[in-house]
């Protein structure tokens, strides 16, 4: 873990020389990414998040359950197998398709879990970003009308 | 309850029950699957966001004579707030009055804090003075979870309560005819995908009573007991239950008393 | 201001669970009001975990995310971890709540 | 003193035990019995809100008779409910215009919404069937209640026939014309629905293109 810990510091360091150096900026990866969230479809997204058409992947598994009974609160999880840097939820249906997205750093588990709103059944996509390259997985939520309906 | 079918009809029947079978699975899935969304959400019951705040105001100083809830007598005496919600409703001396939780808290309110309780009860729910009773109730139900529910009808106003709500119960009104019997006096039944407990048995009771207070998926909010009774009779098309009135004692006295001896698992995490 | 936020973590075999539940409306912007008028949405969107002062979470969310969001994670830590949760809303409103590794 | 009040119980545990073989009906009929505290509760405990005014606590006689559900039952109560039943069958009447199957799509629409009358709608708000919420009826839709029968291939399993459409048209008015205290609103007596949409709701059961009959 010491090891993990120090590369970490190591990368660190790097990244803030090349932040220094003007090379990126160290705010980038914490500025909320406007255009991503405000893409209306899949593909938009995508496009936006550098995605471009990602594979879909055994490696990624999507946590959703078939059947949400308020949509209101949707559970949704992804984990890979995949050593993940990057993870989004986007939903099909939804007035903007990206729901949230997440960046693993070292010695972060490729794990999370979220809950989200969702208006209607729809497919739900998982994405994961793994040595660059970008896998997904899908899965269907069907949301029921509950209760008087009053 | 009889179901009376013209005699014309009865063949139709049959069909029916043959057709019904496939479906039947269907539906047996989707409930599964239901129970399957409800075990995910189960861990993380934003509850707790309001239980936090409630036990602040608990201790902290309010009202015009700037006092404490830490004297608060729920029923086991000043101060003890543990266990205290799993045996409400009961009959209080000090007031000569069955109270449940809310009306009780009300009365702590005004005596120990000066607090004048028409304006707590004449606020809308979730805003206000409602807002600080709503987490204030999160956090003493908090206090009893997996407390066994005991409340008492020993004393002769908490008996007369309890037939009270037992006949409020079945009380039909409003344009839809309904009671609350309507919805929650039968084994097995669901509106829409969800299930309705059968308030009538002791099983069925402690279902109820037991997870409510609640956070609420729906609406995103916690309910109160008393929000959730008066959601009740909105639904049932009745005009608007008096908050802290007789009939919302009344029947959590008989909820309550026919779920003698299941458990509080509040605050629940409900639709 | 805005209210605190629950957060558990706990360790077990080297690796910490961290649970979090944050108290904010997550207005939609899709919702109207009585008027008729589009309320404006209102959420939080971004989220920073940090164990020892060290980043082991960063997040965005939109306003999909439900209301009263919850997050869970797990990062490779040891009890009496320091954790800080931020968050920040898209109207500048933002929080900040501690917590140690169990 | 403890072991007194236990010996007491038990003693009325059995009295009360040998009493219901020969008395069931007695607490039924205990509570069919005007109660003024009863009254004086229900009375003091509701304020009007909005389009929920207070008369909505002022029963009928169909909703006194099965707020006693045990004595409804009961045979001593068959007299009334066949009043009941006949009383409510009398006020049903057959649709002006002699039209009984109007358009099943919006009948779906009405069998869908559970919404209005309440004290958070307005008179404006269109009052919805709540059909699903205690009816399977289109198959596709897998959100529906079971306090009511299922009416999934409702004509296609009857039939067309007039008797048929009739007595659908009948309980749809009026429920309680067959079974005085059906879980089931009476939705012409009480103006729930009006005719269009009645004819409405018909079209769903009892259109042979509607998805309930595929």
């Amino acid at each position: 873990m010491n090891q993990q810990r120090r590369s970490v510091l190591k990368y660190s360091a790097v990244f803030g020389l090349m932040a220094s150096a003007g090379l990126i900026s160290t705010v980038q990866a914490q500025e909320w990414n406007k255009a991503a969230f405000e893409g209306k479809g899949l593909d938009d997204v995508f496009k936006i998040l550098g995605a471009g058409s990602p594979d879909k992947s055994a490696a990624v598994t999507l946590n959703a359950p078939d059947i949400a009974e308020n949509g209101a609160v949707v559970p949704v999880g992804i984990t890979t197998t995949a050593k993940a840097e990057q993870m989004a939820i986007l939903v099909e249906k939804n007035p903007s398709a990206l729901a949230a997205q997440f960046f693993i750093p070292a010695g972060t588990d490729a794990f999370v879990t979220t809950r989200i709103k969702m208006g209607q059944t729809s497919n739900v996509y998982g994405l994961v970003k793994a040595d660059g390259k970008w896998l997904m997985t899908v899965k269907e939520v069907k949301v029921t009308l509950g209760g008087c309906g009053g | 309850m009889q179901r009376k079918l013209t005699l014309g009809l009865a063949s139709g029947l049959v069909a029916a029950l043959l057709t019904m079978t496939s479906s039947v699975s269907a539906q047996k899935s989707a409930t599964d699957d239901i129970a399957k969304y409800r075990e995910m959400i189960a861990d993380g019951n934003p509850s707790e966001l309001y239980e936090a705040a409630g036990e602040e105001l608990w201790k902290k100083p309010a009202g015009p004579k700037n006092v404490t809830l830490e004297q608060c007598n729920l029923g086991l005496g000043p101060g003890v707030v543990k266990g205290a919600a799993a045996q409400l409703p009961r009959y209080f001396k000090d007031t000569n009055k069955v109270q449940d939780l809310e009306s009780r808290l009300m009365t702590c309110m005004q005596v120990l804090q000066g607090r004048d309780p028409e304006e707590m009860i004449d606020a809308p729910f979730q805003k206000g003075p409602k807002k600080d009773m709503e987490a204030i109730v999160a956090y003493v139900v908090t206090l009893s979870k997996g407390d066994k529910i005991k409340v008492s009808t020993a004393h002769p106003k908490e008996k007369e309560m309890y037939d009270l709500g037992k006949r409020a119960f079945f009380f039909q009104g409003g344009p839809m005819d309904f009671s609350c019997a309507s919805c929650h006096a039968e084994n097995g039944k669901r509106i829409r995908l969800q299930d309705l407990p059968n308030i009538t048995e002791q099983k069925g009771a402690a279902l109820g009573w037991g997870y409510w207070p609640a956070y609420r998926v729906s609406s995103g909010q916690f309910w109160t007991m008393q929000q959730r009774l008066n959601d009740c009779f909105r639904q049932q098309r009745f005009p608007f239950p008096i908050y802290g009135s007789d009939v919302t004692i009344a029947l959590s006295m008989y909820m309550a008393k026919t779920a003698n001896g299941g458990t509080v698992e509040t605050p629940g995490l409900k639709r | 201001m805005a209210d605190p936020m629950r957060v558990r973590a706990a360790e077990n075999g080297g690796t910490v669970d961290v649970k979090i539940l944050m108290k904010h409306d997550m207005e939609s912007g899709q919702r109207k009001d009585a008027a008729g008028k589009t309320i404006p949405a209102w959420f939080i969107s971004t989220i920073n975990v940090k164990a020892n002062g060290k980043d082991v979470f960063n997040g965005q969310f939109g306003p999909a995310v439900s209301k009263d969001p919850f997050l869970n994670f797990k990062y490779k830590g040891a009890k009496g971890d320091k954790i800080a949760v931020t968050w920040n809303d898209n109207k500048g409103d933002k929080r900040t709540d501690e917590a140690t590794v169990s | 003193m403890n072991m007194k009040i236990t010996h007491l119980k038990q003693l009325l545990a059995a009295t009360g035990f040998i009493f219901a073989t020969g008395l069931v009906q007695t607490p039924a009929l205990a509570q069919q019995k005007n109660d003024p505290k009863f009254n004086k509760m229900i009375q003091e405990s509701f304020r009007a809100d909005g389009i929920a005014a207070l008369n909505r606590i002022d029963q009928d006689a169909t909703q006194k008779f099965c707020s006693d559900p045990k004595f409804a039952d009961s045979k001593q109560g068959q007299a009334m409910r066949e009043k009941i039943q006949k009383m409510n069958m009398d006020s049903i009447k057959q649709p002006s215009d002699g039209k009984y199957i109007g358009d099943w799509k919006n009948g779906e629409r009405i069998a869908q919404s559970g919404r209005g009358a309440t004290w958070t709608d307005t008179a404006e708000t269109p009052i919805g069937g709540g059909c699903y919420n205690c009816h399977q009826i289109d198959y596709k839709e897998i959100s529906y209640g079971n306090i009511g029968p299922s009416l999934t291939g409702y004509g296609k399993i009857r039939g067309y026939s007039p008797e048929v459409v009739t007595y659908t048209w009948n309980r749809i008015n009026n429920s309680k014309a067959y079974n005085a205290c059906s879980n089931m609103p009476r939705f012409a007596h009480f103006k729930l629905l009006n005719e269009k949409q009645m004819q409405d709701v018909m079209a769903l059961l009892l259109d042979p293109e509607s998805p309930v009959n595929k």
